[in-house]
């Protein structure tokens, strides 16, 4: 394993420590692990809170600012934040309006939120949650864990934040957040493994013309392992099951995420894929984000994540943000 | 006879033995997982011995409570919350008793079995942990209903703990990381599972030289 | 060799639709592989125009915009343009103000930029060039091909770039991207190497424990190759490279690049180091930049880029951009 | 006797030699540079056997300049200016002549390497392709001064072309990307003196069938 870190032990403290170097209106609060705005909690705005396994970056951190998260609380590499540090975030964050909790839904992630929703409680802080569950490739089950909380996660927390940003109460940006977890799908494939710093080796073994179908943001194996395809056909197997799960049609917003390590210009050919193919289903692609954003490590991939626009959504996305990996309109 | 220093030992032995076992669960952590579940109970019980030994509680019950509290504030993920609770739901079934009877020993760990399955819901046969957990206690319980000591009881306890969790190797998830992969998740050993065995082998191995 | 992409043969073309259905407010000429703002020329403004090998992305295509390029001129992976690209390029963008080329020093890229520039005066369009020649890893000699450039070129157009937004003139937007390639020096180490599609196979193998140290970003090998170090380590054979060459203090600007498939949490890391050992040799750093800017594929490793900044280089680095890769101020 | 034809089938001969040796010319460049050197000369060779395709120049001059040209609008790199500009230094020095004499071959080489010396100011022994194209032409031009037929002076230079090329071995780079390495560009050819080796062997081959 060869790794631009200083020990496997110390790769969260020590990337924070260069994210508030990098990132002077943010807050990074070391100790306690949370990443908050330098400006502060605003009187009277419902406060954004995410947070989850580290390796994802520049999820969530990196979404801490204007229009998007009020904080973001890191865990240890793939493992979800402690209570305590969630906890931490809302009482910091809270302007007196509530404050929504934005969980993946991962067993650790929904345990740990749910015991920091019980603490904030406790302390007259109000929270809500909203579960992001867009993956496709884990089938849907009561019986279950459920689907993954992948890509839709930006889409969540960028909505919601515009519209918490708008001084809307804790019931409407909850709304907003659902819906837009309701009207998003993704699908991820992996050309290759991630090695997790402290595990030392890579997460599975792909053969030179194999790639894993389905998988998440943690290294797990996917759904299947089939034979590599060129961009096209992987794309397509990608918005098959996408629209298998959700019949897409209309203006869509569109995520072509890498997983971290595949380069920018691969991505383009792959969005390339999905506008044209998207088309060929009867969407048109009216916003869009390419890049990696929720990422995998050093995992190489891509995912897709459809959001069935609204009226409200679109303009919810087009409203000013500024944060480390988002920005625009002022 | 159980006294604090009794629960405190054992949570030293078993950060051992999670310590040594760490590359293993990992790797089991791999295949069907994410890869951190050795390095996350590795941290929780390590905090755990540190925490025992910056303040030992008097009674077993204030102690394992301390232990589930440590594990919850430091682990994160899915075991965190899961294995803190456990620990607390023992602690808090156990009283402010300065000793523990068999008899309570098995009551506290139904109630800590109880707490990670009304926590996580996942019922035995899901691939989980409670695959391990929960014949273990059942074991430790019948055992201990059979009127045979604590150490008898405990052998008893690690053989259904390790054997329910090489069980799981056959199964297909449904709760956990694991689940994602459906029908590939079978044919390996569930980590937490294998985890929960080494907790109870290591509470085995320190009543036996008590 | 695996990668997301249609046929090693049509690489460029196919990420360029897909950088064209990602930002709507650039116009992609595929034709003649021209990125250009879609917004045209501006009367009286100076053009910028930038270009090279693709395979470095956002480099450049991700760089137009306000205050930044007017437009790039992408060549195959790793080959500069041919000179009718960036006359034609120069033309669209010529708004009777001139017209300045930022060149990378590579002979290639020289070469071309010098025959466009001679077809361009033909044409009436006045132009001038700037080179960009920061790597120290290069010995810098009369006799040979000269330094390579890499990171400073980000910083040159950036700052250039809002020089012409105010409507200065030529000579003056020449003298402060000169100005900008004299106080900055670059030093590039990679974990791994690079996979140009059509070669089909990495530029070189580098053992597990091994890295190497100086490179460029077109997967050429470095300058030694040396046994691979923690973060800290690395950052400090750069900085002692970037530092013998020209003494550090003050006030500075550091790009903390990335390769391409090296993730964001381990620039982080290197950049937390930069940060730490720049202030142990008497220097700050004043503005940063960290992600994966100037990349060489999928080469995993990273650059950092130092400029000793002025007053006026600050004030311009801190100017509006809006640019698909880089966005601030407006 | 050299028309427009035998210009025109020494670059389809060209063309083709340097597509059966892309991978190798690709292979020599990622080991001093960056890996493209093949795909560039067969990218633009394709391109100029289209252009004539299209449109065969009536003259050998014409014919080159346009050659010249294309190489120049397709290839980029610095192969792309350098071959091309000695293709057109080439053809401008033929004039309008509908044949070329051995000597007026000679000549138009040795312009063509002028223009490449010119534009890329690297002298022999800096590791280019001018270590396979000097000696080439000069070997020509003592050929034709020395009376033999254009067959085998055009054997003497694809031999001088060839032993040019292995010379750059030893050689360290002084320009192009190869000269980034250092002494690490020892040892290896170079590979726009192999595509040069190659080009003049192209044009022997289709001289020894005319
Ligand atoms: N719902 C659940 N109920 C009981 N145990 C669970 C549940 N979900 C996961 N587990 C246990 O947790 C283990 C994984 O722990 P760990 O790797 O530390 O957390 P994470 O899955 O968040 O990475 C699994 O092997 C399983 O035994
Ligand atoms: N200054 C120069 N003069 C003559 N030939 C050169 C010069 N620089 C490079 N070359 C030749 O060009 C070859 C590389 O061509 P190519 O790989 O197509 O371009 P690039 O180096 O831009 O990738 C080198 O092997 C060398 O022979
Ligand atoms: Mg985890
Ligand atoms: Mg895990
Ligand atoms: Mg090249
Ligand atoms: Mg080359």
């Amino acid at each position: 394993m060869k790794k631009l870190i200083n020990d496997p032990g110390t790769v969260v403290p020590d990337a924070l420590r260069g994210l508030a170097a990098a990132h002077p209106r943010l807050r990074v609060d070391l100790e306690n692990r949370i990443v908050l705005r330098a400006s502060g909690p605003r009187p009277g705005k419902v406060g954004l809170v995410s947070g989850g396994g580290s390796g994802h970056e520049p999820l969530h951190g990196g979404f801490v600012g204007y229009g998007m998260l009020d904080a973001a609380c890191p865990g240890e590499v793939f493992t979800s934040p402690v209570p305590d540090q969630v906890v931490q975030a809302s009482t910091a964050v809270d302007g007196g309006a509530g404050v929504l909790h934005v969980v993946k839904n991962y067993t650790g992630d929904v345990l740990n939120f749910r015991m920091a929703a019980e603490l904030c409680a406790e302390e007259g802080v109000e929270v809500a949650s909203v579960l992001v569950d867009d993956d496709v490739a884990v089938r849907d089950s009561l019986h279950t864990a459920g689907r993954r909380g992948t890509g839709a996660t930006l889409f969540v927390e960028k909505v919601a934040g515009a519209l918490a940003e708008t001084g809307a109460p804790l019931a409407e940006v909850t709304r907003v957040a659902r819906e837009v977890v309701g009207r998003s799908r993704s699908f991820g494939v992996a050309l290759s493994a991630c090695t997790v710093p402290a595990a030392g080796g890579p997460s599975f073994d792909l053969g030179e013309t194999e790639a894993e179908f389905g998988v998440g943001i943690h290294g797990e194996p996917g759904r299947s392992r089939e034979a590599v395809r060129d961009a096209r056909g992987l794309v397509s197997v990608a918005l098959d099951a996408i629209c298998a799960d959700m019949p897409v049609s209309g203006d869509v917003l569109v995520l072509l995420n890498g997983m971290g390590a595949t380069p920018l210009i691969e991505l383009h050919i792959a969005f390339a894929e999905v506008v044209d193919q998207l088309a060929g289903r009867g969407a048109r692609v009216a916003r869009s984000l390419v890049g990696n954003y929720v990422t995998s490590l050093d995992m190489q991939g891509f995912s897709v994540t459809i959001c069935r626009l609204t009226e409200e959504l679109t303009r919810l996305w087009d409203a000013p943000v500024e944060t480390p990996a988002l920005r625009w309109g002022r | 006879m159980l006294d604090a220093g009794f629960f405190a030992a054992w949570v030293e032995e078993a950060a051992r033995s999670v310590l040594a076992g760490k590359d293993r669960l990992t790797r089991l952590d791999t295949a069907i997982g994410d890869g951190d579940h050795g390095t996350n109970l590795d941290r929780g019980l390590t905090a755990a011995v540190q925490a025992l030994a910056d303040h030992r509680p008097a009674t077993p019950g204030a102690l394992l409570v301390l232990v589930g509290g440590t594990l919850i504030r430091r682990v994160g993920g899915a075991s965190g919350p899961l294995y803190g609770t456990a620990f607390r739901e023992a602690g808090k079934a156990l009283g402010e008793e300065p000793e523990v009877s068999p008899g309570a020993l098995a009551g506290a760990l139904e109630a800590a079995v109880d707490g990670v399955r009304s926590l996580g819901s996942a019922a035995e046969g899901d691939k989980t942990m409670v695959d391990a957990l929960a014949p273990a206690v059942r074991a430790l319980a019948q055992a201990v209903r059979e009127g045979r000591d604590v150490r008898e009881a405990l052998d008893a306890a690690a053989a259904a703990a390790r054997g329910g969790a090489e069980a799981t190797v056959p199964m297909q998830a449904r709760k956990g990381r694991a689940s994602y992969l459906g029908p590939r998740s079978v044919g390996h050993e569930d980590p937490g599972a294998a985890s929960a065995a080494l907790l109870v082998e290591a509470l085995r191995t320190v009543a036996a030289r008590w």
